[in-house]
């Protein structure tokens, strides 16, 4: 079995050697097939092991070789084959193979596309790295190495330079968050005295509350960087200037839930401080609508996907802060499908539309792109969460749960959230396939994306609307290794009108949206409508101004405080006290070698004015130690 | 009571003397003022009993030490008055105060030790110049060499610095004309 | 009004303060050399007072010394000044500051 | 010949460029790279002959030098000095065998010779003495190297270097001194040798004196706030070679001498002083990365990252524990690896444009992919990605550390934060971008000599990074003794609290491996 | 009546006489050569000299046995007096001396080596200096200082040239001041002991336990005065710079040297017993006086543009790191400052015979002095080799370790440190990275910079000839093996030291 495990996390990293070894030479397919074939043998080999999980609950856990041990200290490259693990493997395996093969086509014309593809299989490694791992170390070699692809990948096209720049923006962000999951590991092993998951939660319970907290709060920081949430979110937007499918596989399905899985393998932890649990959930609450509101009024197809996915990563993180990590887990997996297919879909738009992402300049694109167009329409559906597609079993779940724990307010934010996912979805898919021919006027001349495409993304759609019916076989095996509440409503009443409630409120956002985007008026917006100039808009379109603020307070602070550190305090102090000190005896020199004016006459003053110092010197001395004993009293009736 | 009346004449006078010495703008006054100086000296030493010295004295200093000087004067114009730029006479001024001080610790206390021993004290009966004598030639005798291997060194210096052959500097000419001036001397020496 | 040994010393020091003076303020060489002269002379004086009242001859071998010195300086001084007033024709010390710094 | 492999290490190259002088100009290329290739061999021979189960010092040689005085040369290597001698001699020979056209390459080749004499001198002395002779030595030739062949500042840069480090070891040298008179007084018998040394414990208020008395020679050297105002000079003006080894190995000398001399010499002087120095590190770490983001010129970004990384080390040095301590060592040898190799990657560029400004770039990664490829490597590695070599260092340092304070930790975590900033500001600026100057646009790529620096040392960068154990383990081993000798030698209850004994430690770990 | 006296030769120990009867005898020599025979070349007296230096050498090794055997030896009605401070005093002066000796044989004529009379005077000096160093007599200390310091002013003169001439004559006015000085400090411990002879003069001060501290210290005044300019210490140091430029490289050299030691064995005898007797006064007066005279000099040594003046102001520096020393007052410093002005005779006799090999007789346009640093500008390129050594000699003298300096600077900071003076240690380092500045400088000059315009490379040695080159060899060789003798050394001083009771 072991075997398997290997073959499943080492393919991608043989595909993304192979693929560099074409780094620097022209374009050959080769370098994306060859990946891609790898990757799906990944994504077997993961299926075997998933089987093997599921059909004997056996675990596979391998220790390859010893990585750092000193001291205390020791820290293997394991890699543990589990439940959750294999969940996980299998979402991103399946995914990113998907996605490879998709993109041997979308990255057609691009003339880095080797080096897209040993970028994209790193990406995969780490990412199973990450997953697979045993221990927090191992975890944070694959959270730090998907974090570099990913930087990889959004600056892809290196020479736009707002795509250089989102790329240092996503990484800097996370490694703001890193260190937060450093510390929390540092705690961690002075605290349990080793990295081992198995170990260290078994040691957990016997700790004080409070540095299971911290331990808590720090692993947090860490999930929410790579999660991308409040305040360290702005990265995912920006980070759409990568290629759309680097889009679809990393910031929709993998990378970004490696925050919630994070959470989810710490479940133990977790446990044990249900006060940290609840602030994870009240900020996934929060990000969820606070995300969706964006994704309202923006204008850029993909960054709309972008806010969407944020919105849904706030779902999982309050499944998961109520201890329902199941529930959250699942939610990942099913929202990795229709997410990725939502954006590949976009991407062929983008393609027809030749890298065009204002949905207002399309419009009527459905009857282009019947592919493209069933598949972005049942991923939306899914996404609203509407019966019977995957997101109505994980997405309501969440709900429910919210529901049973008692935290109704998280419920309600939940529940509108659910709302507004309906209708910027459906403005989304409205806006682009239905109305008016708006393309028209750039003089554009859409066409569907290649056949094989359009395939490579079937099992996607399948999944995404199927995904639903895996629920108690998934619920039954993951449930191995995670807590198994179940969480069902009380009283069947409720439970039904709260479903059929979500399912009308959904829709009738949906309806809302189609009716308000498919009309003959829709415009390109100018920026001279009255919506447009009002503040909610306004706000939203800014994104709160939190980018903004995040520039101009802390990118230029420390911009500037970095350039006075170096003008003023480092040349111009602690430089200079060092020039100054030299200067000091320099200038002395300078001064006084008048002393040395070659006069002979002023050389004997200055010999007979030695002595004379020395005398009066000797002088003093020698009356004071001959009256010592006058100086005494005296000194005496001073009082001294 | 004689002591004292030669005493203090004697001191005013070498002070005086001496004084002149050093303020004067005239050479020659300075120069007579202090040969006279010197010859007072040697009175005090008449007083002290150090016949010997007083002698001494006045043949080195009266004789030998200002022959000399006049022998040097002879190359400087006496006559005219020698110009000073003075610099700075605080510097003067506050040296004079700190030799007051000293000369008031020095009355104010007297300085001999109470238990002092003469490790060579002067022989009853005989003369001071058998006394300086004796100890010159028995603990003094390596000084007294080493006094004449000094003038013999001082007469050397003497005669190479004031000597002829100063007058040109091989120092300062390159080995032409060292030659030239070799082969000139050469020819000098058969003409004459 | 016994003249102790004091008395002698107190004329030596205000002799060498003399000295001092000359040595100080004199810019002429060779008047320069009478100050260090009388430096050296009025030494001398305690030397042999010394020598009076301890009734040991030290110090008259001492001044007997110190004359010698004084003689052979005088010699050497000379001819320092002979051959710098050879080469400049004169012999003033602020002539003598080419080298300084 | 085993028995005397040090003193070859050491006086070998010393031999050799004094041979050197007679060797033709044309061949002295191929003589320098042979002579630095034995060299490397008979250091790689060193560690193949090394026995690291065994913390105390190998291959120890003892001769009188001033017997009178106490003052011998005596040379052994342990685990913490081992890999720096091998780095030094490796570098040597990779500088060497990639030196570019350089005027007095003769000159050049000789200096690099004695310099590293020097370096392996430095790091195999066990006698205080010889180990500041050396130590002051190796100053020489960095000046000549900054001097003679360095920019337009180069003389204010390396007479700046000399005077600095000179005036801090000569306050050393005082300290040095004391100690010595410390051991007089205790026995009878002058010596200087460090292994007599660590027998002594001094009451607690001479080891702070004598503490901050080898601080600062050491603190200029590292170089650390606010002593590092020198680096940047030095490495602004120095040639390609003189940056790389100043950085990869020079520097190592002061944080290498903070463990052989002031740890196990004044444990309680380390612990009374391990907040104030993390303070210090701390904003070396902090405030010379700001500083680095500010620069203009490529070189000072590195000169400048590289006193942030020094923070790091001196951070895992005075956490006091073996984790620490052997991340720091570890952080040593990656730093030097890492910061050598982005020093020559900046010297590539500079002899292709002549010019270290980041303006003067942009688009670079289209035209020098590979260029582009290697630097990137280096830059992840330098900002401490997992599974590179300075991420071992800087993860067991700031572990280390975080035993002894937490806030402080936090903070020192920053480095990896604002290292990514800088780091990835600079690669921005220079690769990325449509090329605006037209001089570069034919750049050439990095050629055959210049590959063959950096191929080893991307090896390297990985290889150690993924499979640190072989030296890790080493020096592990050596470290443990280090820190059980401080336990022991600790007087101070506060002392005692934060070394921790090893006796625990080993039985655990034998227990693990027992199981 | 005066009786005559009887005096056994036995009792007089004329052998302590002998080394300092050599040069005279050698001196005489030379002059009666002159007399028979005159105008010879100057490598005839050249070689005489050495050789009664050489026979005057094994008359101290002999001198140094009896020493070992016997302890210290008084001769000649205790006038002379040899113990372990003169005999290795001696032996610096006489070895120093016969380093010095060849640097007369240049390649370029220069007027005092026309003179017999100046390898007589030269002799003369050589005696006059170990006469002071081998009695703890205050008259023939003060007579052997002006027999020797009469040479010295001629010999500087002789070099004849106004520069020479203006150097004599200030260095002649000032040593007669301090001649002055002297004799008044000597006759106020006269008065106050009854004795010229140091260690009566100490028995009895401590026998009536020093109730008399201030005439005391006003005598110690005026010899500190007078040694002091000896010393040159600050700031008595005034004529150093300037005799130095005025006279001979190779002279100038020989002057930081010989005369200094002598006068440091005059102040150990004289100041060690007072030190050691607690005078407080006179200890902090030697503090100051020492940091003093270490740092001005290195000041203002930063700020010369002639190479050999900044060696001036640094031999003042080095000087007044070598007084501490005496301050310190232990065997161990005391044993320091041999060992350091061993070395450093080494080193700076090695340094000047480089300016001297390089001395030109007509300066070109653009060079200011003899030796201005720009003259050195480049010289890497055109004498590599000699460039070099003149580094060595300059990292020597920087202290930077093994060469040979390092090791006096080694020892003599160790002494402070051990003699509790920890804070003058760390002024004694700290001073050393001050001095390392300008001897830096020069290395810059040499292997940095580009040549100045106009440039000659041939200058450099253009006065070398074989018997220069095998001095600077010699000192080059003495500078950078010196640890491999600095046992030795270390031993056979440290007895001596200490068998003399210092």
């Amino acid at each position: 079995m072991e075997l398997f495990l290997y073959t499943a996390l080492f393919s991608p990293l043989v595909g993304s050697l192979f693929a560099a070894l074409f780094g620097a030479s022209p374009k050959s397919k080769i370098a994306g097939i060859v990946p891609s074939i790898l990757l799906g043998v990944s994504f077997l080999s993961s299926l075997v092991l998933l089987i093997l999980v599921m059909m004997t609950g056996h675990t596979i856990h391998v220790e390859m070789m010893t990585w750092m041990a000193t001291g205390d200290l020791y820290i293997p490259f394991g890699f543990v084959v589990d439940q959750v693990s294999v969940t996980m493997m299998i979402v991103v395996t399946l995914v990113s193979t998907v996605v490879h093969v998709y993109a041997i086509g979308y990255m057609d014309h691009d003339k880095g596309f080797n080096r897209f593809f040993a970028w994209l299989s790193a990406f995969v490694f780490s990412m199973m790295v990450l997953v697979m791992s045993d221990n927090f170390a191992g975890l944070f070699i694959g959270w730090e190495g998907v974090g570099l692809c990913s930087w990889g990948l959004i600056g892809f096209w290196y020479k736009k330079e707002s795509a250089t720049w989102a790329a240092n923006e996503a990484f800097i962000m996370n490694r703001i968050a890193d260190l937060g999951m450093l510390i929390g590991i540092f705690l961690i092993y002075w605290n349990t005295g080793t990295l081992q998951y198995e170990e260290a939660f078994a040691a957990m319970p016997s700790l004080d509350t409070a540095v299971l907290t911290w331990m808590g709060i720090f692993l947090f920081i860490g999930a929410m960087g790579k999660s991308a949430q409040f305040p360290l979110h702005t990265w995912l937007a920006d980070a759409m200037e990568g290629p759309t499918p680097v889009s679809a596989l990393i910031h929709a399905a993998t990378m970004v839930t490696a925050g919630v899985y994070l959470v989810v393998r710490a479940n133990p932890l977790y446990d044990l401080i249900p006060n940290v649990g609840l602030f994870i959930a009240s900020l996934g609450a929060f990000v969820a609508l606070f995300a969706a509101s964006m994704a309202l009024v923006n204008r850029d197809m993909k960054r709309v996907i972008a806010y969407s996915t944020l919105s849904q990563l706030g779902y999982m993180f309050a499944a998961a802060g109520l201890g329902a990590y199941w529930v959250a887990l699942f939610h990942l997996m099913a929202h990795a499908f229709f997410k990725a297919l939502l954006f590949l879909g976009a991407g062929n738009v983008m393609h027809a539309m030749h890298d065009e992402l204002d949905p207002f300049k399309m419009g009527g694109l459905g009857k282009v792109m019947k592919g493209t167009f069933i598949m972005m329409t049942l991923a939306s559906v899914a996404l609203a969460g509407i019966f019977p597609l995957a997101g109505f079993f994980s997405k309501d779940l969440i709900l429910e749960v919210a529901f049973i724990e008692h935290h109704f307010i998280i419920y309600a934010v939940l529940l509108l959230t659910a709302g507004l996912t309906a209708f910027y979805s459906f403005r989304l898919v409205a806006l682009i396939f239905h109305g008016e021919d708006r393309y028209k006027h750039f003089g554009i001349d859409p066409h569907e994306a290649y056949r094989f495409m359009l395939v490579a993304m079937s099992p996607l759609l399948l999944l995404a609307v199927i995904a639903g019916a895996f629920k108690m076989g998934y619920f039954n095996m993951v449930t191995e290794l995670l807590p198994a509440t179940e969480y069902h409503v009380h009283s069947a009443t409720t439970y039904w009108i709260m479903t059929i409630g979500t399912q009308l409120f959904v829709i009738a956002a949906i309806a809302y949206a189609y009716k308000k985007y498919t009309s003959k008026d829709i415009k390109v917006p100018d920026g001279t409508s009255k919506m447009e100039n009002s503040f909610g808009y306004k706000l939203l379109i800014n994104q709160y101004y939190i980018p903004h603020f995040y520039e101009n307070y802390i990118v230029k602070a420390y911009r500037e405080l970095s350039e006075v550190f170096w003008t003023k305090v480092d040349q111009k102090v602690v430089d200079a006290t060092v020039d100054g000190i030299a200067n000091i005896f320099y200038q002395t020199g300078e001064k006084t070698r008048d002393m040395q004016s070659g006069n002979l006459s002023t050389m004997l003053k200055w010999m007979v004015a030695g002595m004379v110092v020395l005398l009066s010197l000797a002088v003093v001395f020698g009356l004071a130690a001959r009256h010592s004993g006058e100086i005494k009293t005296f000194l005496s009736g001073l009082g001294v | 009571m004689f002591e004292a009346v030669a005493f203090y004449l004697f001191a005013f006078l070498t002070i005086s003397m001496f004084y002149i010495a050093v303020t004067t703008s005239q050479a020659l006054y300075a120069l007579s003022a202090l040969a006279a100086g010197m010859i007072f000296i040697s009175a005090f030493f008449f007083i002290l009993g150090a016949d010997f010295l007083g002698a001494v004295q006045i043949v080195v200093y009266s004789g030998a030490v200002m022959a000399l000087y006049a022998f040097g004067m002879m190359f400087f114009d006496t006559t005219r008055d020698v110009k000073e730029k003075q610099g700075n006479k605080a510097i003067v001024i506050g040296l004079s105060v700190i030799s007051a001080v000293l000369v008031v610790l020095i009355v104010s206390a007297p300085i001999i030790g109470s238990n002092i021993e003469a490790f060579y004290p002067v022989t009853e009966g005989a003369g001071n110049v058998q006394e300086v004598g004796m100890v010159l030639f028995t603990k003094y005798l390596v000084p007294f060499e080493v006094a004449a291997v000094m003038l013999l060194v001082a007469m050397i210096a003497g005669i190479v610095l004031a000597g002829k052959k100063m007058d040109l500097s091989l120092t300062l000419m390159n080995e032409q004309e060292i030659l030239e001036m070799r082969e000139e001397s050469k020819s000098k020496k058969v003409l004459p | 009004m016994e003249i102790g040994l004091n008395h002698y010393l107190v004329l030596s020091t205000i002799l060498f303060a003399i000295g001092l003076v000359g040595v100080m303020r004199r810019k002429n060489l060779l008047m320069l050399f009478f100050a260090t002269e009388i430096l050296l002379n009025s030494v001398n004086i305690s030397f042999a007072a010394i020598s009076h009242y301890y009734g040991d001859l030290t110090g008259q071998m001492f001044a007997f010394f110190v004359i010698a010195i004084a003689a052979s300086e005088v010699a050497v001084g000379l001819g320092l000044l002979i051959v710098w007033h050879k080469k400049h024709n004169n012999i003033d010390l602020d002539s003598m500051s080419t080298m300084r710094g | 010949m085993l028995d005397h492999i040090l003193s070859i290490l050491i006086f070998f190259p010393a031999l050799a460029g004094m041979l050197g002088f007679v060797v033709n100009k044309d061949s002295m290329r191929s003589y320098g790279i042979a002579v630095a290739a034995i060299e490397f061999f008979l250091a790689l021979w060193l560690w193949f002959a090394f026995d690291s189960n065994v913390s105390g010092m190998q291959f120890m040689e003892q001769i009188a030098l001033v017997p009178t005085f106490g003052i011998n040369y005596i040379v052994g290597v342990d685990g913490i000095s081992l890999f720096i001698i091998i780095l030094a001699a490796f570098f040597t020979m990779i500088g060497i065998a990639s030196l570019g056209e350089t005027k007095d390459v003769k000159n050049m080749i000789i200096t690099l010779l004695f310099l590293q004499m020097t370096m392996v001198g430095v790091f195999a002395a066990l006698d205080a003495i010889v180990f500041y002779i050396f130590w002051e030595l190796s100053l020489v030739p960095m000046l000549y190297i900054i001097g003679a062949w360095g920019g337009p500042l180069r003389i204010y840069a390396s007479v700046k270097f000399f005077l600095y480090t000179f005036a801090g070891s000569l306050v050393m040298l005082v300290g040095i001194l004391f100690m010595a008179y410390f051991y007089y007084q205790a026995t009878g018998q002058w010596s200087f040798s460090i292994l007599e040394w660590y027998r002594l414990i001094l009451p607690e208020s001479f080891q702070i004196w004598l503490f901050l008395a080898f601080f600062v020679g050491f603190a200029i050297k590292v170089p650390m706030f606010p002593f590092h105002t020198w680096l940047p000079y030095a490495h602004g003006q120095a040639p390609t070679i003189g940056s790389v080894i100043l950085a990869a190995i020079l520097l190592k000398m002061g944080t290498y001498a903070f463990i052989r001399f002031s740890l196990p010499l004044f444990p309680d002087a380390s612990v009374y002083f391990m907040f104030p120095i993390a303070v210090l590190a701390i904003i070396m770490i902090i405030y010379t990365a700001m500083v680095a983001y500010a620069q203009k010129d490529i070189k000072q970004v590195v000169a400048y990252s590289s006193v942030s990384h020094m923070g790091v080390i001196i951070l895992g040095t005075f956490a006091l524990n073996v984790e620490g301590i052997t991340g720091s060592v570890f952080l040593m040898i990656a730093h030097g690896v890492v910061s050598g190799a982005l020093f020559f990657l900046v010297g590539v560029i500079y002899d292709r444009r002549h010019t270290k400004l980041m303006s003067e770039f942009g688009g670079l990664a289209s035209v020098m992919p590979r260029y582009a490829t290697i630097f990137g490597l280096m830059l992840m590695a330098s900002v401490g990605l997992p599974l590179t070599i300075n991420f071992v260092g800087e993860f067991l340092s700031l572990l280390g550390f975080y035993k002894q304070s937490h806030i402080l930790t936090l903070l020192a975590g920053i480095a990896i934060i604002v290292g990514a900033i800088y780091m990835l500001a600079a690669y921005k600026k220079m690769f990325f971008g449509e090329i605006t100057k037209e001089e570069n646009r034919n750049l050439p790529d990095v050629n055959r000599r210049e590959l063959f620096a950096l191929i080893p040392l991307a090896i390297i960068t990985v290889w150690l990074g993924i499979y640190p154990k072989p030296v890790l383990g080493t020096i592990n081993t050596s470290v443990e003794g280090v820190v059980q000798l401080m336990h022991e030698k600790a007087i101070s209850e506060e002392a005692k609290k934060r070394i921790p004994s090893l006796d625990i430690l080993i039985n655990k770990t034998s227990a693990k491996e027992a199981q | 009546m005066l009786s005559p006296i009887n005096v056994s030769i036995e009792s007089l120990n004329l052998m302590t006489l002998v080394p300092m009867l050599i040069p005279i005898v050698g001196a005489l020599l030379i002059i009666i050569i002159d007399l028979f025979k005159s105008n010879q070349h100057k490598s005839l007296y050249v070689m005489l000299s050495l050789l009664i230096l050489g026979i005057d050498f094994v008359a101290l090794i002999d001198s140094a046995g009896v020493f070992e055997k016997n302890g210290t030896v008084m001769g000649l009605f205790d006038v002379m007096l040899i113990d372990g401070l003169a005999i290795l005093s001696q032996f610096i002066i006489v070895v120093a001396s016969m380093l010095f000796i060849p640097l007369a044989l240049t390649h370029k004529r220069f007027h005092e080596f026309s003179y017999p009379e100046f390898f007589a005077l030269f002799l003369f000096m050589i005696a006059g200096f170990q006469f002071m160093v081998a009695t703890d007599n205050l008259i023939l200390i003060f007579v052997g200082l002006e027999t020797a310091s009469l040479a010295l002013y001629t010999l500087i003169a002789m070099h004849n040239r106004d520069k020479s001439f203006e150097a004599a004559v200030k260095y002649f006015t000032m040593g007669a001041l301090a001649a002055g000085f002297f004799s008044f400090g000597s006759m106020i411990f006269y008065a106050l002991t009854g004795s010229i002879e140091i260690n009566q003069i100490a028995a009895v001060l401590s026998a009536n336990s020093y109730e008399d501290i201030g005439f005391v210290l006003i005598g110690v005044v005026f010899l500190l005065a007078s040694f002091g300019f000896k010393l040159s210490m600050v700031p008595f140091h005034t004529w150093t710079p300037d005799v130095y430029e005025g006279s001979s490289a190779a002279l100038a050299g020989y002057m930081s040297i010989v005369p200094k030691i002598a006068a440091f064995i005059v102040v150990m005898r004289f100041f060690e017993f007072l030190i050691h007797s607690g005078v407080v006064w006179l200890e902090v007066i030697l503090y100051m006086g020492v940091v003093l005279t270490m740092t001005m000099a290195n000041i203002w040594a930063l700020v010369q543009t002639d190479v050999k003046r900044m060696l001036a102001y640094s031999s003042i520096s080095h000087a007044g790191f070598v007084m501490a020393a005496i301050l310190i007052g232990t065997t161990q410093s005391n044993s320091a400052l041999f060992l350091y002005w061993i070395l450093f005779s080494f080193t700076n006799l090695g340094s000047f015979s480089m300016l001297w090999i390089s001395r030109q007789k007509n300066l070109p346009a653009h060079q200011q002095s003899d030796h201005s640093y720009d003259k050195f500008a480049g010289m890497v390129k055109a004498s590599p080799i000699a460039a070099s050594i003149m580094a060595l000699f300059m990292l020597s003298l920087a202290g930077i370790p093994p060469f040979a300096l390092f090791w006096g600077k080694l020892y003599m900071i160790s002494s402070a440190v051990t003699g509790g003076y920890t804070v003058l240690a760390l002024i004694m380092a700290l001073n050393s990275a001050i001095a390392g500045y300008y001897y830096l400088k020069l290395i810059v000059y040499m292997f940095m910079r580009e040549p100045v315009a106009g440039y000659d490379g041939r200058v450099f040695s253009s006065n070398a000839t074989l018997p220069l080159k095998t001095i600077i060899g010699i000192a080059a060789i003495g500078t950078i093996f010196a640890f491999l003798v600095v046992n030795q050394l270390l031993d056979f001083i440290t007895v001596f030291v200490y068998n003399s009771g210092y």
